[in-house]
């Protein structure tokens, strides 16, 4: 009798253990698959999208791991980091300082410095013409927008004889802006007066470091 | 006071501006406080109980062009594109933005590589003329040489006849072997052109006891020898 | 002199562990670097260009480095791994069991009709020349040779008034082709043969699943 019910006491314990492996073993999984989407992507996804891919009807599980992994990064020591923006999505990406050194080696033709501004001009000022940009950042902005809108970086919509310029979407979800065009505003004025307040180098090179590496909002 | 200068009240200051259409051109308008000039002019026309029409027109009339010169004054300063576009050529340009590097996987697959190239080549086959895709090879020495010989071909055709005449006259039998006995491997292929071009042209005729065997040369027409090859 | 001694030893001490500190953060900076190399390229990089990320003349001493890299994947759990190719390449990529579910999520194709058909074309005839290209693809082609010469898949040398072409290692890397001009230039007649036999599903979705992870021939 004793024998019996310590062996059901067991098979219980057993059961529970098989239950909390298993547990642990799905979560695991769903760490690993998250991740797996997040690198394929290079984009920052929605829980949505998360769910789908990890076949659960919870976000709020699905954030709860997705957080997980976040931290997870952070206690490794390692180049990539995952980050949580404003509307609940996540995006994995490299780490701002080890970025110089490695730009060179990226797949896609990078932006360079001219068309990067052009770009921060037009996304702190949309919606603006695309002669107001010509005037204030001279007539190379011409190729500029051209680079940009095949990037789909920004719109350009004809307006009698003149554009209207405006960043699209996935110009927010490259920089992990709000896709709402005032909060987006907002957030880079933000940036851009952190950026004021540090001591520049004297060369000039007022570059954005470390926005990306920051929640916004 | 009228009487004394001889001349209306309003041809004295204050209101001698308004008679004075030239002098109204040189002044700042806004030096003219026009309310001050007509009231004071109106008044001054009542104390003297004599209303000049006449006087009191001009007076509007340059009250008016007054007003128009201000105006003027008034909506070129407003007129934006002067000033404006400088004003926005030093806005505040922001920083550049910085990407932030994401690895991402492209879609491209080789499949897809092969259905463009499908499509590149079709473009290919409708060129007119295909460019050779190997660089043309200079000719080989061979191909001038033959070509200075070929244009003095009847010079030629006159030496090798002469040749196959005294070789007659001798008595010794035509062939091509004969013909070519010493020669160097080019002038042995000229000499071949030769007496083609010659049969060709019905000089000679060429023949062969077997294929691949010694050819034989009979000249034909005025002076020709008829001779018979061995056997 | 004897607190003097043990000064002098605990002195030579400290500098001995800042050394080792110095030389172990040195390594961890390469460590880091080296990871997001092989990140950002998402292709196999060979020892030279690793060498030129971390500032580092010995082939060995990265090698060593790197390979301490693919050791700290392995204990982790993720699902990313670093691999040793044959020819002391090395390149990061998705765990291929985690890479049907997430697939789909890739989205954006390495280039556009227009530049991919230039690409295939100099593939199957090179070398090519400039002009010979331009003469079957149009006057885009110019636009084409730049991008692909900006994104590494093509060389352009200079012959004379015109230029040859040629595709790179990243080229063959990509697809999962030879490295050796023609062995390459076989598999792609092989392969483009064998695909007008073959009746394709009508939707076209006839992708070659895994490329990246498969060697041709």
């Amino acid at each position: 009798m004793k024998a019996m019910a310590n062996n059901s006491v067991l098979s219980a314990q057993i059961i529970q253990g098989k239950r909390k492996r298993a547990s642990r073993e799905d979560v695991e999984t769903k760490l690993r698959l998250i991740e797996a989407a997040l690198y394929v992507a290079g984009r920052p996804l929605d829980l949505k999208t998360l769910c789908s891919i990890v076949n659960s009807r919870s976000e709020r599980k699905v954030q709860k791991i997705t957080r997980m992994l976040i931290d997870e990064y952070k206690k490794r020591n390692t180049a990539l980091e995952i980050l949580e923006l404003e509307d609940n999505r996540f995006v994995l990406q490299l780490k701002n300082e080890c970025s110089d050194r490695v730009r060179r080696l990226a797949i896609r033709p990078l932006l360079t410095d001219g068309p990067l501004r052009t770009l921060s001009y037009i996304a702190y000022r949309q919606p603006i013409t695309q002669k107001q940009v010509v005037e204030v950042r001279g007539k190379h902005a011409y190729r500029h927008i051209s680079e940009l809108v095949e990037m789909d970086l920004i719109n350009r919509e004809r307006n009698g004889r003149d554009f209207i310029l405006r960043t699209t979407d996935y110009f927010a979800d490259y920089f992990g802006l709000s896709r709402n065009v005032q909060t987006m505003k907002r957030q880079l004025k933000r940036i851009f007066d952190r950026r004021g307040e540090e001591k520049l180098p004297a060369d000039g090179a007022a570059r954005m470091q470390g926005q990306q590496s920051e929640t916004l909002e | 006071m009228e009487k004394e200068s001889g001349k209306p009240f309003y041809f004295h200051p204050p209101w001698d501006i308004l008679f004075n259409l030239e002098r109204l051109r040189k002044i700042n308008p806004w030096n003219i406080d026009i309310a001050f000039l007509l009231s004071s002019f109106l008044e001054e026309m009542e104390r003297r109980a004599s209303v000049d029409f006449r006087a009191s027109g001009v007076a509007l009339g340059s009250s008016a062009s007054i007003y128009l010169m201000k105006s003027n004054l008034l909506l070129k300063l407003e007129e934006p594109p002067e000033v404006e576009p400088r004003q926005s050529a030093v806005d505040f340009v922001p920083p550049p933005l910085i990407l932030p590097l994401r690895y991402e996987l492209t879609t491209t697959t080789i499949q897809n590589l092969l259905e463009a190239l499908d499509e590149a080549l079709k473009s290919e086959n409708l060129l007119p003329i295909r460019t050779p895709s190997k660089p043309i090879l200079p000719p080989p020495e061979i191909m001038p040489t033959i070509s200075m010989y070929l244009m003095e071909i009847e010079k030629e055709i006159e030496r090798l006849t002469s040749k196959m005449l005294i070789l007659s006259r001798r008595g010794e039998i035509l062939s091509f072997s004969k013909l070519a006995e010493g020669l160097a491997k080019i002038e042995i292929i000229k000499v071949f052109l030769i007496l083609l071009f010659m049969a060709h042209k019905g000089k000679i005729t060429l023949w062969q006891q077997e294929d691949l065997g010694e050819i034989y040369i009979t000249l034909n027409g005025a002076g020709a020898v008829r001779i018979e090859g061995d056997g």
